[in-house]
């Protein structure tokens, strides 16, 4: 091949490669961007939970967090039809820490509303990574997001405690108590999950001492239909 | 060769003439940072000092109080005249933001310091723009005007949650329980703030806001311990604290009852 | 000097000194060796008093405490006789630590002979570093002690309340606020002392809820005249 | 979800797909282990170049790493089976390195043998990853590979003059600059490739400095009877 | 300011700023894509420096370089109007490094040219840098443009032996020891440009290397009263 | 309570007696320190330019060379007379190891430089032991002399090496090869010295001697280059050579052949 | 020796030494990936503790405990069969962490069946490492065991509060105050075990405040009619 | 068992042990200090082979090392009556970078000496550590100092060059493929060994540089019994 074939035939079609790869990154990172902006105010608007006691504040967050939740599914729409077939992974650093902030974030509107775990599908279905063709949600993502749900409740169960609300940390602790049951049933290889999942020992404990505190002065309320203590 | 080259160059050498010039510029730039740095590093110093002082405010002798706030006041006053008056000469006509790292750590001091300051006074403090319009001096009769970046203010703010957080739980040992509770509420609020900043590609942002959230937390932990306690009155003692004046006497930490 | 001498010159006097040194350094740490078992077993005998509420055993510790401080002195003095004049900071890394662990017990043992702070100079002449030529008490070490002090006596509060003695925390109390307002008259720059005593407040603060629990309970002794508050 | 139903529904799967991931890996480091092995052993062969200027040598070495290519081949093939759809960028750390040693290697076959630059196809067919359904080529890995065959080169060109082989260098100096002249066109991105390209500069000026010696000296052969260049 | 507007007067503006920010360096990136791209196509240009002794073809390349010169300038115009007034140093991250490539770019052109070292003001006026009113040239970056002309000359005069021109080493030779004299007047600091300067005594030292070389063999022209050295 | 407690505390009260003293102590410490730092902080960076101009003297021409060197001598003994006198004044009557960090760096790159001047200038340098007891100032009649520690000396000299290995390469540059060999020499014989040291525990000695031993490589080929240039004449060329002027005139550089 | 002899007699044979650690290293690890599965089972099992105050149940817990450690017992039987001679610190670091935490869970059977301290011998023969001829349970390895039990029984003396069991906490109270008093009598070098030892202080800690607790309501058992000490 | 019995029956007998421990490891220190100082100085005496061509010089400084040698045989045969039986890898941190540079220095006097690779046997044999019954030579350790070697006889190529001994390059050349061939055929697994060995590429391009600057400019002597070319 002569000097000028090796620029024609060799290098010349690398330089289309190589630009069409930085053009798909850059689209994910705009669509990323918006993700982000949503991603960012729904943590905001749920910190309300750690300055008041009002249930009805506390739907109206949830609420404005699903309506946010929506905009995101718009987002990974957009996602799903840039990443070409086949690379989720040479692609997803761009997204995988947002999403496992999201799977918090959706586990924890759940919670606030309905009170149990959200399954992994209906995660999917809440962050719009549903039945779509080229993204999906990965198992350690909504793991991870797991985790930092509970560090998330811990303090929830101090605040609420704070607030007058003691019959909030009981249902606290029982949930934590299942996920961490759940979780010592893995054997999980030495990665950031593993780390991870390491520091959970700490959230169940500041959980147990919350109830430890709440029992030993008697203001557990009564599982009757009643109102807490006072 | 080159030896008789170099031997050959002289001052009348035009790269030489050139080059003497470019000696004069940098050496002017690399003196200015540096008194601009030896300025920043007495204003950060001051400004540590303060803070410390400010924390002795933590009394309910309303005089001795006072006291206190008036030398902070006075002292953070002097800062203003006089420190950052002098980086300010040193910057006029040139580019503050050649020079702005050499002084941007005095900068995030004296905004801890001074907010800090304004929180212990009005329970609230200024914004940027307000603190960034006062950045003015007069110098011959031209105005000049310090560069001050809103980033430094944020970032000021940052540390003082450190400071609130010290004050939080200095006032829960003297039993400011009160004070607590309204402290950890403007933490909490600042640092609903931080998450919601979008700056991508600035980590101190990132490491900022994890520390504020781990102040935060030693707050709520005095707040839990307040409301903890104080709920407890146990029965077979209520009759005994009813009568205690003791009791009676501490009605400002009543409310959260 | 012409490169050939150059070791003989610069590098084997250099050797010399370092090995001299290295002689010094030695001798302080076997000297240490011997000081430092004493302190431990100081610390073991002033632990009982979170094991009792019995005066006379207290008094009892303190006054084993005290013998083993004379042969505390005597480590100070042979170690006075090895630093060279003029070199205490240049190897004061060997003995800083214990010194400070040594101001804590001392001030531990004048607390509860005497009930008041031990000043620098009695400190000094406890641990023997009084009018010494080469060695002295530093004043950061002092007040590290004073800190550490200040953590076993909230310990001690706890530990009284458990054993019905409930004067001691109101002892306790006056006596930490007035270190604490001690403390804060001092300008720290951001060492290892103004870390410690950034954790003072936790020890304030766990005083003051110890007293705290005991005044909701009317448990507070109406002490006339003595000790107790106010 | 009851508490048995979280473990039984949600984290009892998990188990099992932590296992499956575990078992890829566990397989595609043993095929890895093959592949590597043959790697070596091409190396090994091809270092006869810097020790001999016998061209039927070099044939017989090129010959030996065709047939080893072969086994290689078969390895890929099998990886082939193993890869999961899609996720081929899930796992490639696995086998990046490897690959861009092999294109280094398979690069340096051919221009011993030809003389000329293997495209990215060809070498795709010497690995055996030419038209695999879940496994390819990657782009940045079959690049890499020529950044390694350039400083190879340069070393080339030292030994051959020392064997006496003068226009070997000046072979690879014309191959090794119309390399470099392709990379200039390229408009990398600030990862590891740019990082290596970086290096390719001092590659070249060492060659540079090979053919500067032998021209100096009057040893570049055909140009005229044999003295230097005036 | 009470806690609950602190997003409203803190935090909201602060997002604007940083926005607003983002907007700059957006439009910053933009502009320098199309002067990179420039300025890589002046760097191919010149390298036929490297392959040719031909003068003519010499002079093509330059006039080629001017014309992208050209394209380069309209590219700072442009910047110009983006940058906030006195904002210069906050975003001249983004354009450092391609402006010192290009000083250096535009004193090989003027070397190449005329054979005498660019002035700083001329070499603002190739860029487009003269008299703009937000943006210059900045002195560390005219430098830094020198100190990289130095290492290409050094390659220059190796190559130039190699296509027989032996006057050429001597030029340079003078050039860049006068460069280097200019150098040593200044007093740099612990920075990049220090450390830059380091690299210059390895280019002087080859380039005197390669003069050796040629009056060891009697190769160095005897030019009568023209450029050469004595 | 504690509150009670705080209010009553007044500045009678023996404990904040006691630590109002303490303050004293501690301030004046500190601020010694900080006077200290900011002098060394001045001794470095004028160090760091006299040993830039000290390597303009690599020039044959024998009047700049005097005036370059005069010009270090000069300045050299003013950070002796000035920026020394000062530390020293600021450490009499305390201890000075406990200051010794605040002016380490400063130290080190004042024998760097002091050295490398004496290099220049004599070919060698003076004995730890000698420097040492020109560290003496007189004040007020009294005889005051600052503390300088072996280790600085040996870490000064290390650096120094830096600058030799600078210094050879820019002789080759400009011609003068026989002192490539000689400077050359003279790191051999130090880098033995460093290998040679035992002193468990301190990293800082092992990693100098790590970029000595880098150094040394460079200088090391500098040699090596010379020497294999130099050894190679030609057969063809032998004549020319013989016959040439140019050669004739370097018979410094001949003392290899 | 000739080159092919320094092949032979040299290398070749590290290749089989270097092999025949790999394997033994390959069998060591899959010993130790069975042995982990039954200490995570034993884990699973006692977490019991810390959600009833059936004794019944813990009795049952404790059962299902030792016939796991019967199939630990068989793992380091194969292990004693595995480790060559004299190289039990060679390879130790694959069972260290395990063995630590296999001690502290049959100290924890052991303090919950029977209420004291397991001695080394005892924990040996329940581990399986007793009298073994190549493998022997390390004085660190017991230590670091017990220190883990301490933090467990911290977070269990919370626990039991919760559950209603107000003599456990002062049981654990007693056993960790002597576990503290013995571990205070060793001087620990700087190592590990020293800084694990310096976090016992916080489990003491907390124990203690459960039973300042306990006390100052009057929960504490045995202390007359129910109310607190006065 | 009693609080006293804890003391008496578990804690006593473990200071002993931990004592006992110490003194090992404080009389392994005082030897391996002594070792290291002969080690210190074999290296100073040897650096002599980089400043003088002199061939009794050399042997002077062989037969010095030689010596020394003696001295560090002493040393190991304490050595191994301290050492507990079959405890060599619990201590063995604390001589195993001293035994990789006195197999290095015994690798290069025995070069120096006689010109071949010394095996390993004879290695130990020059420390004293063949036939110990405690201790022994590591193959690891014997490997890394020949790794030593291979960069410390680049340095010497080198600078005897720079001496005028053209023939001491060829040896050191063909000494150091022998090595490099060796070590292509271990399998390394990922550990400090292997990135030693990476480096040895570095040196082999260093001394084949050198070997191709002699053969360029006819420096190399004829294999006859005579001198160096000039
Ligand atoms: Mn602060
Ligand atoms: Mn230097």
């Amino acid at each position: 091949m002569s000097s000028d074939n090796i620029i024609e035939h060799i290098f010349t079609p690398f330089q289309e490669s190589i630009n069409s790869e930085q053009d798909v990154r850059e689209e994910i990172r705009n669509i990323m961007k918006d993700i982000e902006k949503s991603l960012r105010e729904i943590v905001t608007t749920l910190q309300i939970i750690h300055r008041t006691l009002n249930g009805e504040e506390i739907s109206a967050a949830c609420f404005t967090a699903r309506s946010l939740f929506n905009v995101v599914q718009k987002g990974f729409e957009k996602l799903d039809s840039v990443i070409p077939e086949g690379q989720y992974y040479r692609y997803n650093d761009h997204w995988r820490y947002a999403t496992q902030r999201l799977c918090f974030l959706a586990a924890l509107v759940v919670f606030l509303e309905k009170g149990f775990l959200v399954d992994k599908v209906t995660t999917a279905q809440i962050l719009g990574l549903h039945e779509k063709s080229r993204i999906h949600l990965d198992l350690e993502d909504y793991l991870m997001g797991l985790l930092n749900l509970a560090t998330e409740l811990a303090r929830f169960a101090v605040n609420s405690v704070t607030f007058g609300d003691y019959s909030r940390p009981l249902q606290i602790s029982k949930f934590v108590a299942e996920l961490n049951a759940g979780f010592r049933l893995l054997n999980l290889k030495n990665d950031s999950l593993r780390k991870r999942f390491d520091a959970l020992k700490y959230d169940v404990k500041k959980i147990e001492e919350v109830v430890y505190d709440l029992t030993l002065r008697g203001l557990v309320p009564n599982s009757g239909g009643g109102e807490a203590v006072e | 060769k080159g030896r008789q080259v170099v031997e050959s160059i002289d001052e009348n050498n035009p790269v030489i003439k050139m080059f003497l010039a470019f000696r004069q510029e940098l050496d002017d730039k690399h003196d200015r940072f540096e008194k601009i740095v030896k300025h920043s590093r007495d204003i950060t110093i001051e400004n540590k000092r303060i803070i410390f002082l400010l924390h002795s405010t933590n009394t309910d002798v309303e005089s001795k109080k006072q006291v206190v706030l008036e030398e902070a006041n006075t002292r953070l006053k002097q800062i203003f005249e006089k420190n950052f008056r002098a980086v300010a000469l040193l910057l006029k006509g040139f580019d503050s933001y050649q020079y702005q790292k050499a002084y941007t750590s005095g900068l995030q001091e004296f905004i801890e310091a001074l907010v800090f300051y304004q929180y212990l006074t009005s329970g609230s403090f200024e914004k940027w723009d307000n603190i960034n319009k006062s950045f003015q001096y007069m110098d011959n009769g031209d105005s000049i005007s310090l560069l001050f970046p809103q980033i430094d203010y944020i970032l000021g703010i940052a540390d003082f949650t450190g400071e609130l957080m010290r004050r939080c739980i200095n006032d829960l040992g003297v039993g400011n329980t009160n004070d607590c509770f309204k402290t950890c509420n403007m933490v909490k609020h600042i640092y609903s703030g931080f998450l919601g900043i979008i700056n991508p590609g600035n980590k101190e942002l990132g490491r900022k806001t994890y520390v504020i959230k781990q102040s935060l937390a030693k707050m709520e932990l005095v707040c839990y311990n307040i409301q903890i306690r104080g709920s407890e009155i146990p029965k077979h003692m209520l009759l005994n604290v009813i009568e205690s004046t003791d009791v009676n006497t501490e009605d400002d930490e009543g409310y959260y009852h």
